[in-house]
């Protein structure tokens, strides 16, 4: 199982490095999606189905739309792609740093944590204790996120409404 | 197993003989494999003559006969005057040559990966949607907690797809009508998942065998226990269909290949066989919707009354899927299409809403569910009401300014 | 109430799908190769040079050559050569034919306008419509041999109007023999006095030379 | 829409905006970036033959809209005069080739005006017979393209060609040809119909009416059909006064002119019949006049069966060949399902006309399909253009 387990990480983590690299704006979207469904295949190989369906639906669903749509909407339709300048000295000494900084923070954040002994077999929950888990223990969190949302899909017609009213066109 | 009739274990037995016939390590293997080749043979075989009924169900609609040119290569064993006569059924093989035959041209401007990948991609993850539908009592592909969120997972993709499809192409039309696919798919995504909410909300389990047996036991042994015949349960069954055929672009709602508008939308710059994957992914995805459609709301594999028992589940649930498929095409032989603003209004003004309001039926038929005798009527009247009235109301508002017209002649 | 007028729109599908497996009227589709629709009688496709007998049709043609059919015609699609000599028509009166006489059927719109011109009913319209030709040129410019057809076969595809024209061909032909005989019999008169004038010198009287038929 | 740079951009749509042709909503927004230039046709699915429409689209909204025809213009006008009289009749049958009877009877009423002729009863009669069959065969083809663009998978339009094949086969026993009837010389009519073929089509028209009610039952209640029409396309009828249109678009904005009743050619003023007038102009009262149009041609044609007088059906002193009408002119015009057909002749003694001028109903309520498509959107357009009925074959001559 191990060798699955090896293939899918290498499988994120290539598809993440070649979507920073590219120049095309598209291809790299895509592929950051295609990264995404590694996390969903991680899910899937732990056991926990829900979680992996979850972030399937809403990932390479949902987000992935709003990652093209922000790619698409906001180029200006220029053919030629974003300008980078010249790499001088000082530039690549200051990412060398802030590379290393982030690579510490991680490594002692990995380090650290005290990972509970590997189960016998991972945990058989059925969605139903996971949604009266959800209601119960978590109901706030569920209730704080369910507003946030509304107001931002509110927030999104408010703006396209308004846009629509100053161009009035064919009423019924 | 001996209690259920034979005819009903007879695919589960063959499958187990044969995988017992292999080597240890091989059986998990064969046992899916089995199932899979199983599900893309039948499903396969359906959708080729999906599109032959299609022809021939509009042909007739249109006071027409349907194909049935299309006759068996000359040197099959058949006598003459039979290979002559055979109703078109040939047809979709005659299709199949034609697609995998034709050139298939890729335009210099397209962008040569995604081209591919799009088609590959709409067609997987249409197929994929088969694993969890119970097509019988013991027929079912893969056992899932959570079916019904694989379900909408594996569909979510086909916008991706279809997105790809039209940027790849580079060319105005296909733009302008991934524009358009992606604004409908979208826009029916929540009609058609709140929906199915309320069947989640009265059998409290997300895994679609569990709501097939929910759906189990008849009244006086004639009238079924389907959700559909539940006030909630029809006003879902209404949306879901609704949601279902604008998720499969399909009559009404085929906007993206709206022909006397964009060509072929996002599908123009395809030809030979990648167009046919396209048609393929398109009838996968209805087949899937409608079966998911008849496992939720018309009782899967349950037989209509409970003497009819003895004839196999499974015949059940196909004569069902074929007469949701047949519904659909009816649609499409009749109804004109709408315009891409009516479309994205009338799911987010009309359909949503009405799915909420449903929602709330369903909790409220839950809770009243232990009412006694004259209670329950008084339930059902309640339970249809905050059905009925909304839907009128919001439907004049809806047509306010549309209406017949009454017109004067000159004196 | 939304959605009735749809649900309406439904049931006139079903009626015309149920119908059309009983409703002669709900199923118009004839399978043409092996059923063929019967063709009204007036129907008319390109045109066909009338001959008298069946046995000779480039022999017996009624067509005298007059050209005002190819003058009439409005694409200008007819070809016609006058010839040098004279051969006896069905009334035996020497006259014309048409040495060559041609239609180029793809520049031709069957418009009928040369059947209504020609005063010797001589070119009516055919009713045959499965003429594909491989040759642009050749097969679709019919040349005199292709053209003629006999008045049986045009008994056979018109029959009133053929029935009519004949009638009226006999009448003319009938009424053209009475002033040929009142011709003759007055010249007879005539030639009697001057033949008792001088019998010896008459030399044997050649065939009564009957009036042209009135054009 | 060469891409120049963001001022440049928008001083050249605010000089876009003010060109010619009606008041264009000057489109300045950041938001709005390029317009999209779409060209439709000649080869598109839904512009009814050779047509062409270079639509600029502000996302899917049309801001400019420049009809481009004369792919099928065939030079009819001076052909015509270089033919005999006689000779042209069979080209007018090529013009509107969906109502062939009606181009005929409008051609045959200019040179009847400019040689003096006079028509026989029956004749009159059996013209205006075949002229509202012609009627019917127009709209009921009309209303199945309409709907086809509409975007139904062709079932309408095989309904209305059902009932239109029917018309045709009686044209064909008549007249010899479906669509290319050749059937009136100046004087009255070629062919007498047998009492056959009057039964035959007095049956056809009395059951004409269920065809209608089908169609109406299926399509005219039908929300999608009244949310896609109703409001689009919307015409004024000052406008459409003074851009010339005629025929079931003008009337449909509310303008009374029906050739029929205003000049009474032939034997019109016999016959009591109504014209029916829209209140909106806009895409559904088009529709809505044709259907209303149709139930008014089947009342005439049950009056005309009625009392169709015995006769000559072609004037005694009629000459087929060496027609030379004395010098003049005149202008024949009927109101054909288009609208009204004219035909301007100016004769020189000779056989040939000198001057041959059709006016092409369908050219002239083109010209304002700009103005009705403004602000809708593609799907709209197509919508509107089947609307209007045009045929190319009139429309380029």
């Amino acid at each position: 199982m191990t060798l699955a387990l090896i293939l899918i990480a290498v499988l994120m983590l290539g598809s993440a490095a070649t979507a920073m690299l590219l120049r095309n704006l598209i291809h790299s979207a895509l592929l950051l999606i295609l990264s995404w469904a590694g996390v969903a295949a991680f899910y899937l190989w732990a056991g926990a189905e829900f979680v992996a369906f979850a972030q399937v639906l809403v990932y390479v669903g949902a987000i992935s739309m709003v990652v093209l749509f922000a790619v698409l909407l906001t180029r200006q339709n220029r053919i030629v792609d974003v300008l980078i300048e010249p790499a001088t000295k000082a530039r690549a000494l200051a990412g060398l740093f802030v590379g290393a900084g982030m690579a510490a923070l991680l490594s002692v954040a990995v380090c650290y944590t005290k990972f509970p002994a590997l189960a016998d077999a991972a945990p058989q929950t059925s969605v139903k204790e996971i949604g009266l888990v959800l209601m119960r223990q978590h109901g706030g969190a569920l209730l704080i996120v369910g507003v946030i949302l509304t107001v931002a899909l509110l927030g999104a017609t408010i703006l396209a409404a308004t846009e629509a009213k100053r161009q009035p066109e064919d009423k019924p | 197993m001996s209690a259920v009739p034979f005819l009903e274990r007879a695919p589960i037995e063959l499958r187990d003989w044969f995988v017992q016939l292999l080597p240890g390590p091989l059986q998990w293997l064969t046992h899916h494999l089995i199932t899979v080749v199983a599900i893309l043979a039948v499903f396969g075989l359906f959708f080729a003559f999906t599109t032959v009924a299609e022809r021939k169900l509009l042909g007739r609609l249109q006071n027409r006969l349907g194909p049935n040119r299309a006759g068996v290569p000359k040197f099959s064993i058949l006598p003459w005057h039979l290979r002559h006569k055979l109703w078109g059924l040939t047809q979709p093989f005659a299709d199949a040559v034609k697609a995998l035959t034709k050139e298939d041209i890729v335009p210099t401007a397209a962008d040569k990966v995604l081209h591919f990948l799009a088609p590959v991609i709409i067609v997987g993850f249409s197929l994929m949607g088969f694993a969890v539908l119970p097509f019988g009592r013991l027929l079912i592909p893969v056992e899932l907690d959570a079916a019904l969120l694989y379900f909408f997972a594996a569909g979510a993709a086909t916008e991706l797809a279809i997105f790809m499809a039209g940027w790849s192409s580079h060319n105005k039309y296909s733009l302008l009508a991934a524009m358009r696919a992606l604004a409908q798919l979208i826009s029916y995504e929540l009609p058609l998942i709140l929906s199915v909410v309320p069947i989640i909300l009265v059998t409290g389990t997300l895994s679609t065998s569990a709501i097939v047996h929910a759906q189990g036991f008849w009244t006086f042994g004639l009238l079924p226990h389907w959700f559909v015949f539940t006030p909630w349960g029809a006003a879902g069954f209404v949306i879901f269909l609704v949601a279902a055929l604008a998720e499969s672009n399909r009559s009404p709602f085929d906007l993206p290949e709206a022909e006397s508008e964009l060509i072929a939308g996002h599908l123009t710059e395809y030809s030979g066989f990648k167009y046919a994957l396209f048609f393929m992914a398109e009838y996968f995805g209805l087949t899937a919707l409608s079966g998911l459609g008849v496992t939720l709301f018309l009782g899967g594999w349950q037989a209509p009354c409970a003497f009819l028992e003895f004839i196999p589940s499974y015949l059940w649930f196909m004569g069902k899927l074929v007469g949701m498929i047949m519904f659909f095409i009816w649609v499409r032989g009749t109804l004109l299409r709408l315009r891409i603003d009516q479309l994205t209004r009338l799911s987010w003004k009309f359909l949503v809403p009405l799915a909420l309001l449903n929602l709330g039926n369903a909790a409220f038929w839950v809770l009243s569910a232990h009412w006694a005798g004259p209670l329950q009527l008084v339930r059902w009247a309640v339970s249809l009401a905050v059905i009925v009235i909304p839907f009128v109301v919001m439907g004049r508002s809806i047509t306010t300014g549309y209406g017949p017209r009454s017109y004067r002649y000159a004196p | 109430m939304l959605g009735t007028g749809i649900l309406k729109g439904l049931l006139v599908t079903a009626k015309n799908f149920t119908g059309s497996y009983h409703d002669p009227k709900r199923m118009v589709t004839v399978e043409y190769p092996e059923q063929k629709t019967v063709l009204p009688e007036n129907y008319r496709n390109f045109p066909f040079l009338v001959s008298e007998s069946a046995d000779d049709p480039m022999g017996t043609l009624r067509c005298v050559a007059c050209q005002i059919c190819e003058k009439e015609c409005p694409p200008q699609c007819i070809i016609i050569e006058k010839s040098k000599d004279k051969k006896p028509d069905a009334a035996g009166k020497q006259q014309f034919y048409p040495a060559i006489f041609s239609i180029d059927t793809s520049v031709c719109m069957s418009c009928q306008i040369c059947v209504e011109v020609c005063p010797f009913d001589s070119i009516k319209m055919d009713k045959v419509f499965e003429i594909a030709a491989t040759d642009r040129f050749q097969d679709l410019l019919l040349t005199r041999d292709r053209l003629a057809k006999s008045n049986s076969y045009y008994h056979q595809i018109h029959p009133e109007e053929a029935a009519e024209v004949d009638g009226r061909l006999a009448a003319e032909r009938k009424i053209a023999e009475e002033k040929a005989k009142a011709a003759a019999a007055a010249k007879a008169a005539a030639a009697k006095p001057a033949a008792s004038v001088n019998p010896a010198s008459a030399p044997a009287a050649p065939a009564p030379k009957t009036p042209p038929p009135a054009a | 829409m060469s891409c120049s740079d963001q001022t440049g951009l928008d001083a050249e749509l605010l000089a876009f905006g003010r060109q010619s042709g009606p008041t264009v909503r000057a489109v300045h927004d950041q938001f709005h970036g390029d317009l999209l230039e779409v060209s439709m046709g000649p080869q598109h699915p839904s512009t009814h033959g050779v047509f062409r429409m270079v639509a600029t689209l502000d996302g899917e909204q049309i801001v400019k809209l420049k009809p481009v025809f004369g792919y099928l213009h065939r030079n009819h006008e001076k052909i015509a005069e270089n033919t005999t009289y006689l000779g042209s009749m069979p080209y007018t049958d090529r013009l509107d080739y969906l109502c062939s009877m009606t181009t005929n009877w409008a051609y045959a009423l200019a040179v009847e005006k400019l040689s003096g002729q006079a028509v026989p009863d029956r004749a009159q009669y059996l013209r205006i017979i075949m002229g509202e069959l012609t009627r019917l065969v127009n709209h009921s083809c009309l209303v199945g393209f309409l709907f086809n663009d509409l975007g139904t998978s062709f079932t309408p339009l095989l309904y209305a060609f059902r009932e239109r094949e029917k018309i045709l086969d009686l044209f064909e026993s008549l007249s010899g040809s479906r669509m290319m009837c050749n059937y009136q010389r100046f004087g009255g009519c070629r062919v007498d119909p047998s009492p056959a073929w009057l039964a035959a089509a007095r049956a056809l028209v009395d059951n004409f009416p269920r065809f209608l009610d089908e169609y109406e039952r299926m399509l005219t209640g039908n929300e999608i059909m009244l949310a896609r029409t109703q409001g689009v396309g919307r015409l004024d009828p000052a406008h459409a006064v003074n851009a010339g249109l005629t025929g079931p678009v003008l009337r449909a904005s509310g303008v009374d002119y029906d050739i029929r009743k205003v000049d009474g050619y032939g034997f019109y003023p016999r016959f009591d019949f109504r014209v029916p007038l829209g209140a909106h102009g806009d895409t559904y009262d088009r529709y809505m006049m044709r259907i209303l149009e149709m139930r008014e041609s089947v009342k005439i044609l049950q009056q005309a069966f009625k009392d169709l007088p015995a006769g000559p059906i072609m004037d005694p002193k009629a000459k087929i060949r060496g027609f030379r009408p004395k010098p003049g002119e005149a202008y024949g015009r009927i109101e054909g399902p288009k609208g009204e057909l004219g035909f301007y002749l100016i004769s020189d003694g000779s056989p040939n006309p000198y001057r041959y001028r059709v006016r092409p109903p369908s050219l002239i309520n083109l010209t304002l399909l700009e103005e009705m498509c403004l602000g809708h959107t593609i799907a709209d357009s197509v919508v509107i253009l089947g609307s209007i009925d045009i045929v190319l074959g009139e429309v380029d001559r």
